[in-house]
């Protein structure tokens, strides 16, 4: 299923760690405008490939190319520059800071203002900030629905407003593409469903391509084009929702394999005997 | 220029003696780090307060030594305590670097009350070390040196000794290792937090006890625990064996440095060994290599 | 104007309230300001800090001084005013000492803690004009009168004191060889140059020069190369005590035959005393007698009749320089000349075989910033003395 | 957090000082400081441009450590290579002073990117141990050199602006205070930007800030040159200053001093770097004034040394453990305090 | 299976769990667990498993996690005030997710370790090195190396046998197949249906592997968003659909509309200019 034009496409790519393979011989691509969700169980690799994708792991083999441009060697800040804008499983926004500092942070690559401009702050320094404030005030901000919280320290949120102001961050990237690591984790239902409305918000207004990351099947499913399935580092399964639903194989890594009945039986019998001695 | 070869033995020889007391110094450094993950920067000044302890035992209220040096390591060790249970346990779960600040202050805390209860005048352990020289072949060794490292050797190999086969010290190494397993194993991590300033204040104590007794004592002899720091970074914060090697190699290079270069070159060169060992490996010889996460 | 205006308004608020509580706190203080007709003597004391063991001396010695002085009614009938403040030895409060202290009195004459405040201050000293200086510092770089026309030194410059040492030296074993052992510090490194220099003249050999870290406890890398070097004589020079006995102590074991000297701030009795058994024999240069020196001194039985118990030399020190002061002063007052830096000064260099009541051993003349005479003595660690080795030498 | 202040645009948003109240304060606070020298006498004087100093050297440091999150023990050797630059200039080319004052920023801004090469590999408290290094190389250089007067050091003309000589703290008020507030204006507008921005979350995550398009070595140099330039020009002023620098007048105990100023005053925070700075450069004046008023205050004398120390240590465990925001959140809160009292607004 | 309150090992009774005071973790949670029974908690990941168990064993504040509301009773005596090791102490060994062995020491020193588990218990054994060398004889031959250089299905077994020295009455086994072979994990499996079947251990059992999880267990909760949705017999579960669908999001279940028919509302503002 190769695509034409792909935005990213990942071949062979196995990321190693102190001896461990974390990703092996993954190939996947996502065509711009899509909506790829990555799943597996718990370790299956699926952060690793992110974190490789957006620069942070460097490839053991194989190669990461970006709208046709080789990236493997390409270190994480210019990717974020080239346009791969992505949150994080664990929310990594900065404590310290502001809602809408947070937020101007995600432009930072796009912005030229040097030091000199920045000590004295004056013509392109007030003006970039000016321009900035703008645009995250009056798209990001606004789109989201987070300006009543814009001022506040980032450690006072609760968590599912945290998540937000997280995509309002790679909003403010200028993404080409979106890369979601587990948006809806740990949030209510209400929460997710606000978050799955934003998403496909952002992916119909601002036409961005999403690749997603997230355990919440219910909106894997519902939300995405095209889902590929790892587990153990390798890529087991992969296609539209209802063929990665219908894959034996994609059961097995969840559910765990064989006859539940027969299992037990086995299990059973080896505690038995000595169960009776002892 | 000829090599005098019989020289650079005998500065050798002196430069690796004198690098024991680095050694066990810089075990009672990584016995705080490996456990709680505190830089104690003052190191120099718990070393500085044993061997005060010790003055006032042994000097003061003339005490005689059997009964001096244990009193004075004993009461470190309570000194040791209170500094964990006052400055080092509010601070658990801040970030490493607020630990190591309040170690600054604890180092500024600490020569201020040596001074206000000792004065900052210099003074002088009684001798308690044996005289006689000591000579390797045609090296002469002096006494205080040979037998600072014998004392020194002696507290190493009783501590790591201690650590393989005592309990207690196998719930060290455990909380060292894992400490959320420690906790689920049943050991009590808060106390064996408390375990290692007190076991990290009596080593300090003995190696304060030693470094008094050869150059004096006063309150600016925290100065040795600069060194200390160079040693148990040059050797890894949280290895117990690059605490020894390292602090024998510090010794040499500052004996070294100071014989062919002149005193002025002695922390220089020792300086100098830390950079380059951090650019080479950036957690020193034997340090564990800190894994980074998103 | 706008732009700095703009500027950090907290910092402001901050400084503005502070100025305003602080103006309030110098006027109580501006009220105490004195008669005009007493002497100042003001003084950046080092009693706390390392350097504490001189400076209480040092602040005793002064104040006996003026004790006495104003006990016997001043000097033409105007009373002495000692205002001392402490330092802790180090400079930047030794200069807010200075300022405090000159601000809120009239100052005449001032003592000072160390080379580096009276480097820092000589430049506001010949601003100020009226202030004559001395101090704990015998630095070698002091005593030029052009450069600090307003101060002197109580006694040699620590290039005279090795001078002193290497006279006498040169006239006990001539052609000795000599070490010179001193610690990385501007103190240390002070004299040695010119002290080399000076020993060639005398015919001496420098064997080897040895500079240790300051600070630095294990020295037994040192004393290996120093016993290779074997020295007739070891001179001492920027330390206090550490690690002079060390040095001795393994130099012993090691089988030295060298004499072990010091200078001025090592040689006080109780210092060398804690050299313990090995300091026996000790010696070095001492410009002053020693508290319990029993040649004919009135002065030393003044100081032994108000205080029993031993005095340091940091004592004879401070009392001197009180001494040298007010005779300054007594000098200008009775010329009925105005009590200016320059005028005192001159009064200070008039003096010619000034005696100092016994606290130096022989009439002293000052005809540049220092009183270049001295004497070697030795430890008798029986007697616990100090006890002369050599006749005063002056140079 | 302000109540009812209405913002008619985003520059006006964005300025430092946005209300009434705040430019009336900024005045008063303008006109305390140009009053001040006309009121106060040399000794105040002296204290305040000494305050001064110390405020420009912890803003630096306050940029390294409090923003960017990598503690420096080197902040002396950077003043010191500051004071030397300017020193040596005015002793062998007479060169001016604002020439001499940037040229000590920029010579100690390459000290600090030295010393800050190794940040990408050394992490957290390695690099504040190979920070110590810096000091005693600097020590080392300082005194071992004939061009920096050994250990003697070097001793300076006043500085010289329009034909006057700034030989006296009245005098040198005028260089001191203005370029210290400069440069705090500098620090603080620098928050305003990405530049400052990027220096907080490298403090607060740096791998993260990587992903997010802040290339770490970039920036982590970029904040030790910075600091070490603040570092610098305040040493200039030092030399000025004091007119005699040596080795021994940037110890260790200096970097430790500014350390502590910033902890007390406040890590990551304009304010605190002021507050801190001029609290623990009047804590020993302070101190020797309650000593002062104590019965029996002369015999207590020889115990101000070491109270001053077991104080300093005291208050920098004091703040780490209960009030790691520092003085500048104290003031905070007071100033929320009094902003709401009597009434709401 | 006849329930009253004496015979649960353990109650879990209506806890909420917020980590870093912001995120809520669990909202409401209740089970329960028999004595000698093995209970099996399965869910999808990230909906609170393993905080359920570290909520149980007293490990949340390591994490900055609090229980917030809600109550813990082991053996019928509330937990809430007990320190980890305490609880330990008592009888409730946490077996970790990702195994948590002591790397840097050798097998045997990992389980003198554990034996702190025992100070302070009246009626405890001599702890019985040799018992956990039966289960493991893997471990027997390793007991001299360090843990840090076992295979992941080995340190599993030392974590298991870590706990077995406590002679815990509750064990909390948290993910036991993570990153382990199936063919090791059902080894394991047998293990602990071994130590449960002979020294009357209760369990309660984290897994993502439901076919394992249950093949062993007595009975099952599952849970979603920090509470549990399905309860009941290991063998109800494990042949109910629900709980494959839940696994696998196949929708057309209860609640789980589309998200793409939520209604879109949007605010417009003006702005400054």
């Amino acid at each position: 299923m190769a695509i034409e034009n792909p935005l990213i496409r990942c071949e062979n790519v196995t990321v190693s760690a102190s001896g461990k393979k974390l990703v092996e011989d993954v190939t996947f691509e996502l065509g711009p405008g899509k909506f790829v969700a990555l799943i597996g169980p718990n370790g299956a690799g699926k952060t690793s490939l992110f974190n490789t994708i957006s620069g942070f792991y460097r490839p053991s083999q194989g190669h990461i190319t970006f709208k046709g441009q080789d990236i493997t060697r390409i270190p994480a800040p210019r990717r974020a520059k080239m346009g791969l804008g992505r949150s994080f499983q664990n929310i990594a926004l900065f404590r310290g800071m502001t809602v809408l500092d947070n937020i101007k942070l995600g432009r930072h690559a796009h912005l030229k203002t040097n030091v000199f401009d920045a000590l004295l702050y004056l013509g392109r320094a007030r003006r970039e900030e000016a321009e900035l404030r703008r645009d995250v005030e009056e798209r990001i901000i606004d789109f989201l629905e987070i300006d009543h919280i814009r001022h506040a320290p980032v450690s006072a949120l609760s968590y599912g407003l945290q998540k937000r102001v997280e995509m309002a961050r790679a909003l403010a990237m200028q993404p080409e593409i979106l890369m979601l690591d587990e948006p809806v984790a740990g949030m209510n239902r209400e929460e997710t469903e606000d978050m799955a409305r934003f998403i496909l918000d952002v992916r119909a207004e601002w036409g961005v391509t999403v690749l997603m990351v997230e355990h919440d099947m219910g909106m894997v499913m519902d939300l995405s084009d095209h889902v590929v399935v790892l587990n153990f580092g390798q890529v087991i399964a992969r296609g539209t929702p209802a063929q990665v639903q219908a894959d034996p194989e994609v059961a097995r890594a969840y559910l765990g394999s064989g006859n539940v009945d027969e299992l037990r039986e086995r299990l059973r019998a080896a505690a038995r005997p000595r169960a009776e001695a002892a | 220029m000829d090599m005098d070869w019989g020289y650079l033995f005998e500065v050798s020889l002196t430069s690796v003696m004198g690098g024991g007391l680095y050694a066990l110094a810089g075990l009672a450094f990584v016995m705080v780090y490996k456990a709680t993950r505190v830089v104690n920067l003052a190191i120099g000044e718990m070393l500085m307060a044993g061997s005060y302890l010790f003055f006032t035992f042994a000097a003061m209220w003339a005490l005689p030594l059997w009964l001096a040096i244990p009193a004075a390591v004993l009461a470190s060790g309570v000194l040791g305590a209170v500094i964990e249970r006052t400055m080092i346990r509010p601070l658990l779960g801040e970030p490493p670097i607020s630990a190591f600040m309040v170690t600054i202050g604890l180092g500024s805390v600490l020569v201020g009350l040596v001074e206000m209860i000792w004065s900052a005048d210099q003074r002088r352990l009684p001798d308690f070390l044996p005289t006689q020289a000591i000579t390797v072949g045609d090296a002469f060794l002096a006494p205080k040196i040979f037998w600072g490292a014998v004392i020194a050797s002696v507290f190493i190999t009783a501590v790591l000794l201690v650590f393989r086969y005592w309990r207690g010290g196998v719930a060290l190494r455990a909380t060292a290792s894992d400490q959320a397993a420690a906790y689920a194993v049943g050991i009590n991590v808060p106390r064996v937090f408390s375990l290692s300033w007190v076991v990290s204040a009596m080593l300090a104590a003995v190696s304060g006890i030693i470094v008094g007794s050869i150059g004096g004592i006063s309150s600016s002899m925290g100065v040795f625990g600069l060194t200390v720091l160079v040693v148990v970074i040059v050797g890894g914060l949280d290895s117990v064996l690059g605490a020894l090697v390292a602090g024998l190699l510090v010794g040499l290079v500052e004996g070294l440095a100071g014989a062919y270069l002149g005193g002025e070159y002695k922390l220089l060169a020792t300086f100098i060994v830390l950079v380059f060992i951090l650019m080479v490996r950036p957690y020193g010889l034997f340090g564990t290599r800190e894994i980074e996460r998103l | 104007m706008n732009q700095q205006a703009m500027s950090p308004r907290r910092r402001g608020l901050m400084l503005g309230a502070a100025a305003t509580g602080l103006a309030a706190l110098t006027q109580p203080l501006a009220v105490l300001a004195q008669d005009a007709s007493e002497i100042v003597i003001g003084g950046s004391i080092p009693m706390t800090g390392v350097f504490a063991f001189a400076g209480v001396g040092i602040n005793d010695g002064i104040q006996d001084y003026v004790k006495i002085i104003n006990d016997a009614g001043g000097i033409k009938g105007r009373k002495v005013k000692y205002v001392p403040e402490d330092t802790a030895y180090k400079v930047d409060v030794s200069v807010a000492a200075f300022k405090k202290i000159t601000s809120q009195n009239k100052v005449n004459v001032y003592y000072g803690d160390s080379t580096g405040f009276a480097k820092t201050i000589n430049p506001e000293l010949e601003r100020n004009g009226n202030i004559l200086m001395a101090g704990a510092s015998f630095a070698s770089e002091l005593n030029d009168p052009k450069k600090y026309p307003h101060q002197f030194l109580v006694g040699p410059d620590y290039t005279e004191m090795f001078g002193i040492l290497l006279k006498h030296i040169a006239k006990e074993k001539p052609g000795a060889k000599v070490a010179f052992v001193y610690s990385d510090s501007e103190f240390g490194r002070d004299p040695i140059e010119k002290s080399e220099a000076a020993a060639k003249q005398l015919g001496l050999t420098v064997a080897i020069k040895i500079m240790t870290a300051a600070g630095s406890v294990d020295v037994s890398g040192e004393v290996i190369k120093l016993r290779r070097a074997a020295p007739d004589y070891t001179i001492f020079h920027g330390y206090i005590l550490a690690p002079i006995p060390e040095f001795i102590t393994q130099g012993k074991q090691q089988g030295m035959k060298s004499k072990w000297m010091g200078t001025f701030w090592t040689m006080d009795s109780s210092t060398v005393m804690k050299m313990g058994a090995d300091g026996d024999g000790f010696m070095g240069v001492m410009p002053y007698r020693y508290y319990y020196d029993t040649e004919a001194a009135p002065m030393l039985e003044k100081i032994r009749a108000m205080r029993p118990e031993y005095q340091s030399t940091a004592y004879t020190q401070g009392m001197l320089a009180a001494m040298l002061f007010l005779e300054s002063v007594k000098r200008c007052l009775d010329a009925g000349k105005p009590l200016t830096g320059d005028a005192m000064k001159a009064a200070l260099n008039s003096l010619k075989d000034f005696d100092t009541g016994g606290l130096i051993g022989v009439p002293i003349s000052i005809p540049g910033n220092s009183i270049p005479v001295g004497r070697v003595y030795k430890a008798d660690m029986k007697a616990q003395k100090m006890v002369p080795a050599s006749d005063w030498i002056k140079l | 957090m302000r109540i009812g202040t209405l913002k008619e645009s985003y520059v006006a948003d964005a300025a430092l000082f946005d209300s009434r109240t705040q430019h009336v304060w900024l005045a008063i606070a303008a006109a305390a400081l140009l009053l001040f020298p006309f009121m106060a006498n040399d000794y105040w004087l002296y204290m305040a441009c000494l305050v001064a100093i110390n405020i420009a050297s912890s803003a630096g440091l306050n940029i390294l450590t409090g923003y960017t999150g990598l503690v420096s023990l080197g902040q002396a050797a950077f003043m010191g290579l500051g004071a030397y630059t300017v020193a040596i200039l005015q002793l062998r080319w007479g060169t001016p002073l604002a020439l001499n004052l940037l040229a000590a920023g920029v010579v100690a801004m390459l000290g600090g990117l030295i010393v800050g090469v190794p940040s990408l590999r050394v992490k957290g408290l390695y690099l504040a141990i190979v920070t110590i290094a810096a000091t005693f190389i600097a020590h080392f250089l300082f005194a071992n050199f004939d061009f920096t007067g050994g250990t003697s050091g070097l001793s300076m003309r006043p500085a010289r602006v329009f034909g006057t000589d700034l030989d006296t703290s009245f005098r040198l008020y005028w260089l001191i205070v203005p370029v210290t507030v400069l440069m705090l204006l500098g620090a603080a507008n620098l928050f305003r930007t990405r530049i400052g921005r990027a220096f907080i979350a490298i403090r607060d995550r740096d791998i993260s800030a990587e992903v997010l398009g802040i290339a770490l070595l970039k920036y982590k140099l970029l904040s030790f040159g910075l600091s070490s330039f603040y570092a610098g020009v305040a040493g200039g002023l030092f030399a000025y200053f004091f007119r005699v620098i040596t080795p021994e007048s940037f110890p260790l105990s200096m970097s430790i001093f500014f350390l502590a100023a910033i902890i007390v005053g406040g890590m990551g925070s304009t304010l605190g770097s002021i507050l801190g700075a001029a609290f623990m450069t009047m804590v020993p004046e302070l101190l020797k004034l309650v000593f002062d008023l104590l019965p029996g205050g002369a015999d207590l004398t020889v115990f101000l040394a070491p109270v001053r120390l077991v104080i300093f240590g005291a208050l920098i465990i004091v703040f780490l453990v209960f009030e790691p925001l520092g003085l500048a959140e104290m003031w905070r809160r007071t100033r929320r305090f009094f902003h709401l009292w009597p009434f709401k607004n | 299976m006849t329930q009253n309150a004496t015979d649960l090992v353990l109650e879990v009774n209506n806890i909420e769990v917020v980590y870093n005071k912001v995120v809520q973790a669990l909202r409401g949670l209740s089970l329960a667990v028999p004595r000698g029974e093995i209970v099996a908690l399965l869910g999808s990941n990230g909906a609170g498993k393993s905080t359920t168990l570290k909520a149980i064993s007293n490990l949340l504040p390591l994490e900055d996690g609090l229980l917030a509301s809600g109550h813990i009773r082991f053996a019928g005596q509330d937990t809430a005030r007990l320190a980890p090791q305490q609880l330990v102490r008592l009888g409730v060994s946490h077996v970790m997710e990702g195994r948590h062995v002591f790397e840097d020491l050798t097998v045997e020193e990992n389980l003198v370790a554990s034996t702190y588990a025992l100070s302070g218990r009246t009626n405890a054994a001599k702890p019985d090195f040799d018992l956990v060398y039966e289960y493991f004889p893997r471990l027997f031959e390793r007991r001299k190396g360090l843990a840090g250089y076992l295979s992941g299905g080995e340190q599993q077994m030392l974590a298991i046998g870590r706990a077995l020295i406590a002679q815990p009455t509750l064990m909390l086994l948290d993910e036991p197949s993570l990153g382990i072979s199936p063919k090791l994990t059902e080894d394991i499996f047998a293990i602990i249906a071994r130590i449960n079947a002979e020294r009357a251990t209760s369990m309660l059992l984290v897994e993502q592997n439901a076919t394992v999880a249950l093949a062993v267990a007595h009975r099952g909760y599952i849970m979603e968003g920090g509470k549990i949705v399905i309860d009941g017999t290991a063998e109800r579960l494990a042949s109910d659909a629900d709980v494959r669908e839940f696994y696998l999001g196949m929708g057309g279940g209860g609640e789980a509309r589309s998200f793409k028919q939520l209604k879109h509302y949007k605010r417009r503002k003006r702005w400054l200019s």
